[in-house]
Parts: C-alpha cells; structure tokens; sequence
C-alpha cells in the first residue's frame, strides 16, 4: 500500500484537541468565550475536512487515501496506520460536521445543568474519538478511538441529562463497555490466530481469511456482540432509549447521529472482510435479529407516550435495516447499510433536535399534553413533519435511499445465504415501512395537528383561536417561551434539512463515492468464503 | 564457602544444610505469627529473615544474599522494632493479639498451601538444579549491574522515585503536627 | 452524465426533452414554498405558470409523437427513452429520465391538462384561504410527483413519483388540519396506501431478481419474450406489484380510505382522487402490462378468472352499491371513481388494454368535472355543505353551466352513447365478453345499471325537487324573498360585506374570514365565478369530444392507434372457439377502418411470440344492447325510485309536477305517474327496504365495520400489540433481564454486606480466599 | 538438589503469611506477615533464576526487596499516624472502610 504519510488526516481528527487545551485556560466562568472557541474549533475542523473532501481522488474510492503508516507501540505491533476510502469518508466528514452544527446549536441552548466549558469540552474530545474510528486501519488504534467516545458521553449523560440520568448513563457505559471487553478479547484473538504479526487491518483482512473456519465463527461471535451493543441490535438494545430519552439534546444528536455509526462501521470495515466464514455464518442470525429489531422498534414506538423515547426506539427500527443490508453481504445490502448510516444520522439527529428544542420551549415532550405544533410554531411543526416524511423513507429523501436497496438486496443474498429465509425476512421489513409511516404521521398528527393545548396558549388568547398564535410577546409569564425557530436554530438545522433534500434527491453524490470501495469489501468476503 | 558447597560430592552437605535451614526457617515463622507478643514476633521475624539469607546463599545469589541482610535486618527491622516502641506496645505478652474469628486464616492458608504445593509439585517434579560453575557466580554481579543499567534502566529509576516518594510520604505521615 | 446510450436522435426536441415536463413544476414547488407567501397571489401565479408551461411541453411532445407513429409506417415504434445516473450499486448504474411512449403522453397531458384547470378552479375556491400557499405548493408538487411517475423509465423513478403523490394526498387531504377528522383521514390515506406500497417494494425487489434491471422497457421485453427464470417468480411479483395497485387505485378491499379522503378541500377531490392519482395503480398495470399478463396468465386458454379482473369485478359491483346509500354528493362520487377504477382494472384483467387506457382518459375528464360541479354547488349555493338530502335540490335552474357540465359528465359516466364513457366503458364490456370472461361481461353491465341508477339518484337530489337547507336558502334569495342581509346575499350581491362572516363557523373548516367573490360569467350570473365555471365548461365539453379519439362505434380506432406500442406485447385474435370466432372473423372482412398491413404485422407478431394480448373486438349495436337496455333500465328505476322516495316528503304538490316533467322530457309513459304510489310503495317498502336498502347497508356495514374495521382494528391492534410488547417484553423481559442481572448484583451486594465488614483482616482472608479459589479452578480447568 | 525444595519451602512461607495477615489483630504484626509473603516471593524468584539460569530473578529479587522496605516505611508511618489519632492500632476497630 502507498503510505503517502499526509498529514492531513490527522490534523483533521486530532486539531479538537487544540480547542480543548486552550479552553483549559480559560476560566469557566466565561462562558462566552468558550462557546466562540468551540465553534471556531469544530468550524476549523470542518473544513479541514472539507478539504478533505476537496482532495481526495474520487475514481480511485477504493483505495485508502491520505494514508499514514508510522511507529506507535511496537511492543505489541500496532502501528498508528490511518486511511480513508469511500466507506468512511461520508461518515468522517458527517461526524466534523455533526459536531460543528452541534456546537453552533449550543450557543443558547446549553442544557440545564450549566458549565458549558465542560460540556463543550467533552463534546470535542469526542469529536476527536468519533473522526478517529473512522480514520484507523489497526485494530488498537480503533479500539482506543472507539473507547475514547465513551467516556464523554458518559459524563454527558450523567451531568446533563434529565432526571434518570445517573441511571441511563451507567447503563450505557456498562452495555457498552460489556461490548467493548467481548470485542477486545475478539480482537486478540483475531491477532493470535493471524500469527501475532500485525494490527493492521490490511494484514487481518489478507490473513484472517485464512482461519480456520470454526475459529473464525467464534470470533466473530466476539465482535458481533461488541458491535451489536452499540448498534444497537435487538436485544442489546435496551441502553439506547434510556440513554436518549435522559441525554441533552446534543447528546441525543451526536449519539444518534455518530455513535451508533461506530458499531454499523466496525461490521462493515472489520468483522465482515476480516472473518468472511464467521460472517457468512453468522448472515442469516444478523439478518433476522436486524429484522426483528425494524419490527420490534416500531412496535415499541407505537407504545411510547414520550417523544424522545418514541424517536429513540425508531432507532433501533432503523438501524435494524441497515444491520439487514449488512447481512445480506451484497453491494447493495451494504452500499444502503452505509447510506442508511448517514441518512439515519441526519434524519434522527433532526428528530433529536426538534425534540430539543420543543422540550425548551414545552418543557415536557409528553405527546398527550402536546398538540398544534403547527399553529404555535408552524415553521417547527413543518420542520418535525418534513423529518418524519424522511424518516419514514420517502423517495427523494435521504432515508429511502438506506431502505430500498436493503429490500432489493434481501430477494438474493450473496454466497449462498439462504434465499428463502432472506426473502421472509424481505417481506416483514418492506411491512416495517408501514409501521413506520404508523408511528411517524401518528406522532405528527398528535403532536403537530389540531389546536394547541390549552395548557400552553397565552391567557390573552382564546384556546379555541385557530388564528396563528405567534404573537406571544406581550404577555410576559412562561408562555413567551413558545417562539418559533430561532436564528441559532435554524443556522443549525438548515444544513441537515438542505442534507437529507441533496442526498436525496441525488443519491449519486454518495453512492458513486461508496460503491468502489463496497465492491472491493464484497469481492474480499466472497474470496475468503470457499 | 562457595566453593566448598558447590563442589559435587558435597550435595549432600547441600541438602543437609537446605533442611536445618528450611525447618529453622518454618519454626520462626509459625512463631512469627503466633507468639502474643509483639517484640518476639519481630525478632523472630529477624530468624526468617536470615534464614532466607541463607537460602540465597545456597542458591548461588550472593548478592541478593547481602541486600537482605543489609536491608531487611539491618534498615526494616529497626523499623520495626521502632514502630512497636512508638505505638507503646506491651513488651511483655498481649491478650489479644489475634482477631475474634482467627481461624478463618487456617483454611485459607491450608488451602493456599495446597494450591501451592500442587502446582509446584506438577511443574516441577524431578528438576534437578544444575549447579552453576564457579566463574559463572563470580560473574553474576556483573550480570545484575549490567541488568541494572541496561535493560532495566527506567525501571530501576523509577523505583528510586517509588522510594523517594515513600520516604517523603513516610516523613508526611508521621510527622507530629 | 448520460446512463447510456439511447437511441434518441431525431426523436424531435419535446419528445427528447419531456423530462422537463416534470422537472417544471417540481422547481416550481420549491419556488412556492419559499418565496409564494411574499407574491401578490401567493403563488398561485406559479404554480398555474408550471402548469401551463408543462402542458406545452406535453402537447409538444404528443404532438411530436403521432408524427413519430404517423411516419412509422406500420413498423414497431420505440419509445424514446433517456436516462442520467441517478445511483449505483456494485457496479450497476440506475438512471433518471423519461420513457415517453403513447401511454405516457396520453396521462402526462391528462395530468398537466387537469392540473391546469383545478388550479385556476382553486384559486377561486380556496381564495382567502389560511394556508393558501401551501395548498398550491402541495398541488403543484403532486402534479411533479404524478408526472415524474408517468415519465418513469425505471421503477426506482416509479416508485419516486408514487411516494410523492402519497404525501402530498397526504397534505392535501389533511390540508384543514385542525379538525381532527380531517387529519385523520389524510393518516388513514396515507397508511392504507403505504400497506399496498409493501407490494411495490417486494415486487420490484422480486423484479430486480428475475431479471437483473429495473429499467421497465427491459423488464417488459424480457417478459413478454419469456426470458425470465420461473414463472413462479413472475407470478408472485405481478401479485405484489398489484397488491400497490390495490392500494393506490382504491380497490376492493382497500378502498376505504379514499371516501374518506373527500374531507380535503374539493378541488383536491377532483384532481387526486378522482381523475389522475389514484389511476397511478392502474397506469403501474398498464405499464408492465407484460409482467401481469404474462405472470398472472391473462388470456390463457381456458382461464376463466384472473387476480386482477377479479378484484376489478369485485369493486365495481361493491363500490357502485355503496354509491346507492350515501348522502354525501362527494362520497356518491367516491364510490364512483372506485366504481370505475375496479373497471379499469377488470378490463386490464381481461386484456382489454386499450378500452382500459382510454377509460383512463375519457374518466379523468368527466369525473374530474363531477367534483368540481359538486365544488361549485357547495361553494355557491349550500353553505359549503355536502349533504344532498339536508342542503340541495332544486339547483337546476339557478346554476346553469354547473348543471348542464352535470348532466353532460353524468350521461358520460353513465355510459350513454355519444357521450365519451360509452365508447370507453363499453369497449371494456365488449372486450370481456369477446375473451370468454363471461363473469366479467355479467359484471360490466350490472355495474352500467347501478351506475346510472346512483347518479339518476344523485341527480335528482341535488338539481330537482324542493330546495332545501342551505340550497333553499340560496334558491330563496333569488326571488328576493327573505335575509337580504346575510351571507347568501353576499354569495350573490357584489358590493362588498365583508364584515360579516359569523354564521359560517358551523361548518368547519371555512372558519377563516370569506374573501371576496370572483365574478360570475354574464350569461350565468347566478352561478359560480367564472374561475370555478369556466373549467366546468371545458371539462364539460371534453366528457363529450375526448370519446371520439377512440370511437369503435363511429369507426374511430385512432387512440388504439397511437398507444398501441406501449402495451409491450404484440396484438393477436383471441383463439375462441364456436360463434365468437367466427363473429369477429366475419367482422374483420366487414371493417376495414384497420388497415390490412396492420393486421398483417400484428398476426405475423402474433405467431413469433409467445404471448399477446387480443385485439379489441369489433363494435357492433348488438354487442351493446343488452348493457345499453340495462342503462336505460337502470335510468327509469333509479327516477322512479327517486321521485317516489325523496320528492313525496316536501309536500303533495311539487312532486307531482317534478314526475309530469321529468316523464315529458323522456318520453315515459304516463302509467308509472299515475301509479306513483304503487311504486312508491313497491320499491319503498319491497326493494329499497326490502332488497336494495339491507343488502347496501349490509354492505356498508361491512364496508365500515368489517373491512375498514380490520383496517382501524389492525391499526388498534398494531398499537395494543405494541404496547404489550413494549410492556411485556421489552420492558419486563428484555430489560427485566438487565435490571436483574443489576438486582441480582445489587442483592447479593446486600447478601455480602457483612463480608464488607471495613476490616482489613476480612479483606484480606476474601482476597486470599478467592486467589486461591481462583487458582484451583484454573487448575482444574488444565487437568 | 531438587527444584522443588526451594519451591516448596516458599509455598509454606507464602501460607505462614497469608494466614498471618488474616488472623493478626495488630497492624504491626500484619506488616510482619506481608513481609513474610514479599520473603517467599523472592525465595522463589532466586530459585528460578538458578532454575533457568537467568539473571533477572535475582534483579527482580533485589526490585522486591527496595519495594517491601519503601513499603514498610510508609506502611509504618501511616500506623502511627493511626495510632496518634486513635491511641489504637487495632485494625478491628478501624472500620471507616465499612461498606
């Protein structure tokens, strides 16, 4: 491989750092000054990554490019090898630009607990754990990267979040950590039985394929169930709606957004092209979890009385789809899988936003007491219905892109997975749609339509008024909470809003990126399957 | 004495002092542990202390040999016998000197000791110790220096930095304030 | 970038560039949305322009296209087809772009046509209206998404196009959303079509399998030349993909949710759920006509049923008796569009494909001018009121283009000669009957009774008999007896009383301030506004004119002519045996409008391929009159029954007028007058209570409490089960099981609490303990 | 000379102090006993570099010992300091660690 040893990868993961020290410095008091500095931070680190973007040589997608092969710790023989190809590019540059609109959104709306200098913090050293992921080619490397996200969104749900915080947020950082150590000793194993040369994925993936086939099953075992966590796939999924409904709203975003990437990705670059047999064994066990969690998650979301959590189990919904295109182990299983990833980022990341910014203004997200969105706030109420039309996998937005070609690659799976199975498991995820299009509109119906709770309308204002009730001014008591979208807001949003219409529209802007380097992960697993 | 002991018709006299040594050894510590009275359990403490002295002796491991008499008896044991000055313990017997439910340590100990004497005696049974030459004694406190200042560098400062710490900590501690 | 090379070249420029007739006013929605609320007309002057700018393109390319069929010379004409990258996957390119062939350019100037009309119609029916813009950018994105469908050159495109016409149905019928039942029937909608689109996901995906493309000119050659794996395969995508059809085009028994859909604003009615987007399912049919008639083995021998023709058979005759008991003028007219949609679909069922697609085209004119005549009458004359028996009758008199575009639309419903549905619907009936679909032949003409049974029905409520509630008030105002001061006088009156709106906030969703009223034309002045009567009177004249492009009867095959290419299998004689054959082959000498070279090339088609469907019977006078008998039976029951149920109640006189003229006009004998009221009660109290009433109700019943029952019950239950699984499973089982591994640890935490005594001693002994415990279970393990 | 003498006699050494800790009331006797333990570790450590013939037990060796003196220092001090605060250096009455 050609290491051209470019420094830009790694400007462009560790340059939060910088933001990071300089905040150290900063007495917390100032808390304008720190959210100045983490903005201009994630800014700067954007467009490094637009850079990035701008330089990386597109027809050659399947190759890494910018990679960096340098001494770490030779001890144990990994290296620091960082590279990017068309399966992690979109998913780097989402989670610069999560963080950076993430950080833009906190400009006035730090959550309750205070000390934004703190949060702000976290939030880039979590930047640097979530771009690092998606950048390692050594399996150490990553796992220090995908452990390094841990912790700040441990404390970001602990400190931040509602009232079960203490409850949610150890509950995420047991589940997790419980993937990660079965992951680990995976790993290991992986390592031994590759003849304890390299962490490199590029040695792995040439000599992984050559396990045994029995070994490779059990190792595949381990990851499956330290990848799964984090999905998260039904039934390690219990964590996720507890750790959203109780997160702050950026917390909500960059774990929906970035965070379940990580496990979806760790599939897709490690244990599939590393262990071929473990996967193809393992297919028909991924894919019918994966559907039982679209089912499943819908059905839970039809049971939820609280947004955020109805949101949350939409998850598990649909990360379930892109577990299923994974499974199928074709390229348009994994080519959807991956634009699933980024779709399922910005739609649910919106979803969590909104959620946000309703409790803000409601200070409830109960969906019983919510009702005329649309007349209160009609440019939020339109905002939350534009999102779940995506959600729900409307052509021309970017969430059928990550559902169609799942349901098209499921009627023939790869290397001889069985059809008939895979075709069942077609059907009942094409009937999950349904039930999504079911909990969505539902949800904007309750929320969004008919006439706002009287609990929230100015006592100036009749309940009964269907004339729009923006003009909250006046009176001075809580209720003048209940704007509509503010400026901060909207510069926050529109980029994921102008995002899902894009992709959507023309989905070729990332396909044509993913689908070289797919056809080479493909082509990987099918030569390690005999 | 070196010399004497390795030579090969003496092993016998080897096995033959390794015994004495070892049941010396074995009686001061059970006192150690048992007798009520703490000045005797120090200095049988001392008994075992040297004994194993002794063993490093037998072993070929002068050095180690001397850095235990100098350390252990000559710097710990007056530790010791300090601490048990400052914290006024009777010199004479004390009444309960053990826990109210001691015997827990029994088992534990038994089993450990079981434990202990099966893996020994699975890995080691019938290793017979090839006595080393005499140049090879000679030269093995070069070897350690060189150890010392070779590979063992970093961790050898760091340990001085261990001990710094622990005698300032020791000093912090008991300083009268 | 261009997906590859398309034969494109002298195509002519609209046919080469009939993307744009999409793409206008797609850009057009966005241009609304952002910028609509700061125009002088709120957008609305956009959306109109993309409409008039996409029929010119449309005209153009249908225009360039008879010249492309005219200069063919009997030869197989291609469609044009041009497709850029749009996606990829492992290699495979996915394209966007037009595949615009006969089929395609009768329903995109259809649509652009229609769009054009409802939205000069909206602008006078919704003026004023509180989401005024977002009511023309949703209309106007329906028709990008209804075009970008029709232009689908694959079915990813398709599939595009129909998931935009299922949201903005959505918005639309939703689009007075405080009222909880309007946003509920827009949920219902949108969900009852969604089940159906699991069928078009599958089939595609099953699509994609058999033969490795989703380009549809592909797919429908490989299949109408046998090129496909098993037939099994074929089969069960035909039925998933019919399964969306079901949904879409409101079939049996998914239909339930387009009579509810009539609660979005009328003109919606009239162009989404009438004439253009719930045909979508049945242009999917004719589109891959291939794939259904190759993998559900339409005319095969000795096939006397198929999936298709009989859910078409099925919800004609369900659809046309529900029809008979509703009050609503819309709701009459919602059954009809199922009515003729399960049409449709028959006719698709029996291989009638042209007579199907030209009942598309003759249909969308004159039902679309049902809704918009019913819009009018609410508007003007019932207080935005539906209800015929509580707010109309009488009309007749005071809305004359309302009532002749009416009565025009009607006969053409009904199937009366001369008027566009007869040559339409006939040919469908015709058609069954000539491929041996006897039961379906049956079917059609019962179906033609209950048709023109309903609207005589219909018909009567709403234009003859005693005006009553809020058309008697209009009516009254006239003969300026009475509340000169009120809102009708406002409807009438041009000065301006604008102040006074109070009495209007009893009918939900026209609570927002009433706007000004547009003009009437001079002629009519008591009618609607020019803006809702003009459309009324182009509609009306094409529910008469646009049956003479394809009038077998009149000897006019020119629509067969131009569309027949798109059917994507060759043309044969049917192989039926006995009088049929030689019927139609004794006709084949008689007619010669078909030229010979034409049969020639078909026959000789006919005998390379495999498959094909029959060509449309010869017309004769004695293939119709049975079905002709029974319309004008149906006419003279559904009258009779009419006057003698509705017109008695008023009082003793009018009535009796009513029966004397309506018996004049047609020349009816003047022995049912005399015997009214044996008839009365005769039909009243033997076949109103007696049969048609309980079996309609029945039906309803069923409709509403078995079929649309299970549809809300397996939401309900969808949701209970939900719960219970969120409930049970999820938050006992499955997090149970993590809370007790937490509980478990928590409790013998309590168990241990005297291990954690604080004493080192203690800790000590458990460290060592378990040391040693753990050292023997290791050596165990390496025993 | 067998091996396993040294081994063993360690092993008895290592029980004697284990035991020590556990039953020993008295801090200053429990230190003893840990020294007794730290003692049979290097035995065995000595053995086995006579075992392998390898140098670096004995470094190890001589690592323990500058341990276990750093270690008795601060371990002492802080019984005094316990014992200044609670004129008792019983450690069953120190149960501030209860859980």
């Amino acid at each position: 491989m050609d290491y051209s040893n470019n420094a830009l990868l790694t400007i462009g993961t560790f340059l939060p750092l910088v933001g990071v020290l300089i905040m150290m410095f900063i007495p917390g008091s100032d808390e304008r000054a720190h959210k100045q500095i983490a903005i201009i931070t994630s800014g700067a680190t954007l467009a490094v990554g637009i850079y990035t973007l701008i330089q990386f040589d597109y027809g050659n997608s399947a190759t890494l490019q910018f990679a960096v092969n340098e001494e770490w710790i030779e001890v144990i023989k990994s290296n620091y090898i960082i590279g990017l190809d068309g399966i992690s590019l979109p998913l780097y540059v989402l989670s610069m630009a999560v963080t950076f609109l993430v950080a833009v959104y906190t400009w006035n709306n730090v959550p309750d607990a205070g000390n934004p200098k703190a949060f702000l913090m976290l939030m880039l050293v979590l930047q640097v754990g979530m771009a690092g992921s998606f950048i390692a080619q050594d399996l150490i490397l990553f796992f220090v990267f995908f452990e390094l996200v841990l912790l700040p969104m441990y404390f970001m749900i602990g400190v931040w979040g509602g009232e079960d915080r203490q409850y949610a947020s150890l509950k995420f950082f047991l589940y997790t950590m419980f993937g990660s150590a079965l992951m680990l000793v995976a790993f290991l194993a992986l390592f031994f039985q590759t003849g304890a040369e390299s962490f490199s994925f590029e040695h792995l993936m040439a000599a992984g394929a050559l396990i045994d086939h029995d070994v490779q099953v059990w190792i595949f075992a381990g990851m499956f169930i330290g990848f799964a966590v984090k999905v998260p796939m039904f039934p390690f999924h219990t964590w996720l709606p507890d750790a959203h409904t109780q997160a702050p709203t950026q917390g909500s975003v960059i774990l929906a957004a970035i965070l379940l990437k990580l496990g979806t990705y760790g599939f897709v670059r490690i244990a599939l092209p590393m262990l071929p047999q473990g996967a193809h064994e393992w297919a028909p066990v991924i894919g019918i979890l994966a559907v039982i969690g679209i089912i499943y998650g819908a059905l839970g979301c039809l049971a939820q009385t609280d947004m955020k959590r109805l949101i949350a189990f939409s998850s598990v919904a649909h990360m379930g789809f892109v577990m299923l295109g994974i499974s199928t182990l074709t390229t348009f299983g994994i080519n959807a899988a991956l634009f699933g990833m980024v779709a399922h980022g910005l739609i649910t990341g919106m979803l969590f936003f909104v959620a946000g910014s309703i409790k803000h203004r409601y200070h409830t997200l109960e969906i019983k007491r919510l009702s005329g969105l649309l007349i209160q706030m009609p440019k939020m109420g339109w905002i939350l219905g534009f999102a779940a039309m995506a959600s729900l996998g409307l052509p021309g937005l970017a969430g059928f892109w990550g559902e169609f070609p799942v349901i098209l690659a499921a009627y023939s799976p790869a290397f001889g997975v069985n059809e008939a199975l895979f075709r069942t498991l077609m059907v009942i995820a094409a009937m999950g749609t349904v039930l999504a299009a079911g909990y969505l509109l539902w949800l904007f119906q309750r929320t969004a339509m008919g006439d706002p709770n009287p609990e929230f309308v100015s006592h100036d204002e009749p309940a009964q008024s269907l004339s729009a009730a923006a003009n909250h001014g006046a009176d001075a008591d809580h209720h003048d909470e209940i704007h509509d979208v503010t400026i901060v807001e909207w510069i926050a949003w529109m980029p994921f809003l102008v995002a899902i219409v894009v992709f959507g529209v023309y989905p070729q802007l990332m396909f044509k990126v993913m689908d070289p380097a797919v056809i080479q992960l493909v082509e990987r697993v099918g030569n390690g399957i005999p | 004495m070196n010399a004497l002991l390795l030579a090969a018709d003496v092993n016998v006299a080897q096995n033959i002092g390794f015994y004495i040594i070892a049941a010396i050894m074995l009686y001061a510590a059970f006192s150690v542990v048992s007798t009520k009275n703490v000045v005797h359990a120090a200095l049988w403490l001392v008994v075992v202390l040297g004994g194993v002295a002794a063993q490093y002796i037998l072993a070929a491991a002068e050095f180690v040999a001397v850095s235990q008499v100098m350390v252990y008896i000559g710097a710990v044991m007056v530790l010791f016998l300090f601490g048990i000055m400052l914290t006024r313990a009777s010199i004479g017997a004390d009444t309960d000197v053990n826990n109210k439910d001691w015997k827990l340590g029994i088992p534990v100990g038994l089993v450990f000791f079981g434990v202990l004497v099966y893996t020994v005696v699975d890995a080691f049974e019938g290793t017979v110790i090839v006595e080393p030459s005499a140049a090879q004694i000679a030269s093995s406190t070069t070897l350690i220096s060189d150890g010392y200042l070779g590979d063992y560098l970093i961790p050898l400062i760091a340990l001085s930095f261990v001990l710094l710490a622990a005698a300032v900590g020791a000093i912090v501690l008991a300083r009268k304030d | 970038m261009l997906l590859a090379a398309q034969e494109t070249a002298a195509a002519g420029w609209f046919l080469e560039n009939a993307w744009l007739i999409p793409l206008i006013p797609f850009v057009a929605f966005f241009v609304i949305l952002l910028f609509g609320k700061k125009m002088p007309r709120g957008g609305s002057e956009v959306g109109i322009a993309s409409m008039v700018a996409a029929l010119v393109v449309a005209a153009g390319a249908a225009y360039q296209w008879i010249d492309r069929v005219d200069s063919s010379h009997g030869e197989e004409v291609e469609p044009v087809i041009r497709q850029w990258v749009w996606w990829q996957s492992g290699g495979t390119r996915f394209g966007i772009g037009e595949h615009i062939d006969g089929l395609a350019i009768v329903v995109l100037l259809l649509v652009a046509f229609i769009s054009t009309l409802v939205q000069i119609y909206s602008t006078e029916y919704v003026k004023g209206d509180r989401r005024y813009t977002h009511y023309f950018a949703s209309i106007t994105l329906f028709s990008a998404g209804m075009l970008i469908m029709v232009l689908a050159p694959n079915m990813v495109q398709l599939i595009l196009g129909w998931e935009i016409m299922g949201l903005t149905s959505f918005l639309l019928i939703g689009h007075w959303w405080e009222e909880k039942a309007n946003s509920e029937a827009a949920l219902k909608a949108f969900w009852t079509v969604r089940v159906g689109d699991v069928g078009l996901l599958v089939g595609t995906a099953v699509l994609l399998g058999i033969f490795g493309t989703l380009d549809i000119k592909g797919i429908n050659d490989s299949a109408a030349a046998g090129q496909f794996g098993s037939h099994n395969a074929l089969m069960w995508a035909a039925i998933a993909l019919f399964i969306a059809c079901i949904g879409k085009s409101g079939q049996f028994p998914l239909h339930t949710w387009l009579p509810d859909a009539m609660a979005g604003p009328t003109p919606v009615s009239s162009l989404l759920h009438s004439s253009t987007m719930v045909v979508a399912g049945v242009y999917l049919v004719a589109r891959l006509y291939p794939v259904f008639h190759v993998g559900l083995e339409i005319n095969a021998v000795g096939q006397t049923f198929n999936l298709i023709a009989v859910i078409g058979g099925i919800t004609v005759i369900v659809a046309a008796a529900l029809a008979f008991v509703q009050n609503d003028i819309k709701k009459v007219l919602a059954y009809s569009t199922v009515s003729q949609l399960g049409y449709m679909m028959m006719g698709l069922g029996v291989g009638a494909w042209t007579a199907s697609v030209f009942h598309i085209f003759t249909h969308a004119f004159f039902k679309c001018c049902l809704f918009l005549a019913a819009g009018s009458i609410s508007y003007t004359a019932s207080h935005h009121s539906f209800d015929m028996k509580k707010d109309m009758g009488g009309l007749w008199k005071k809305m004359p283009i309302t009532f002749g575009a009416w009565m025009v639309s009607t006969a053409a419903l009904a199937g009366i000669p001369f008027f566009s549905g007869f040559f339409s619907k006939d040919e469908i009936i015709d058609s069954a009957k000539h491929a041996d679909y006897t039961i379906f032949y049956l079917v059609g003409i019962v179906g033609a009774f209950m048709t023109i049974a309903y609207m005589t029905r219909a018909t009567y409520l709403v234009f003859f008999g005693t005006p009553r509630g809020g058309a008697a008030h209009f009516m009254g105002v006239e003969h300026g007896l009475e509340h000169r001061d009120d809102h009708a006088h406002e409807t009438l009156g041009h000065d301006d009383h604008s102040d006074d709106h109070a009495d209007q906030s009893d009918h939900g969703h026209d609570d927002h301030p009433e706007p000004v009223r547009g003009r009437p034309f001079p002629f009519a002045k008591y009618d609607s506004p020019w803006k809702i009567t003009a459309p009324l009177l182009i509609l009306g004249t094409l529910a008469v004119g646009s049956g003479y492009l394809n009038a077998p009867a009149v000897g006019v095959h020119w629509f067969e002519h131009q569309t027949e290419s798109s059917i994507g299998l060759p043309l044969a004689e049917h192989e039926a045996d006995g009088d049929n054959a030689e019927q139609v082959s004794s006709e084949h000498a008689v007619d010669e409008s078909v030229g010979a070279e034409d049969v020639g090339a078909a026959e000789h088609a006919a005998d390379s391929a495999i498959y094909s469907v029959p060509e449309p019977p010869k017309f004769a006078w004695g293939a119709a009159a049975p079905g002709l008998l029974l319309v004008l039976a149906g006419f003279l029951v559904s009258l009779f029954l009419s006057l003698a149920v509705f017109g008695k109640r008023k009082n003793v006189l009018s009535p009796l007028v009513g029966i004397t003229e309506r018996n004049k006009l047609f020349g009816a004998g003047h022995r049912f007058l005399v015997n009214k009221l044996y008839l009365d009660h005769l039909y009243e109290k033997v076949i109103v209570h007696g049969v048609a009433y309980p079996v309609s109700k029945a039906a309803y019943w069923f409709n509403q409490n078995i079929i649309d029952g299970v549809v809300d019950g397996a939401g309900r239950s969808t949701k209970r089960t939900g719960e219970w699984v969120y409930r049970n499973i999820d938050q006992r089982l499955v997090d149970g099981a993590v809370n007790a591994s937490g509980m478990v640890a928590n409790e013998s935490g309590h168990a241990l609490q005297p291990v954690q005594s604080g004493k080192v001693n203690h800790y000590g002994a458990l460290l060592f303990g378990a040391a040693a415990v753990g050292a023997i279970v290791l050596i165990l393990l390496n025993v | 000379m067998y091996a396993v003498n040294f081994l063993l006699l360690s092993a008895a050494l290592f029980s004697i102090g284990v035991f020590g800790v556990i039953a020993r009331r008295n801090a200053v006797m429990v230190l003893m006993s840990i020294e007794l333990i730290l003692n049979s570790v290097n035995l065995n450590l000595v053995a086995f570099a006579l075992i392998n013939k390898d140098i670096d037990g004995h470094i190890f060796a001589l690592f323990v010992i500058a341990v276990a003196a750093a270690e008795v220092g601060v371990g002492l001090g802080m019984v005094l300091m316990i014992y200044r605060n609670r004129r008792s250096i019983a450690l069953d009455e120190l149960s501030e660690m209860h859980g």
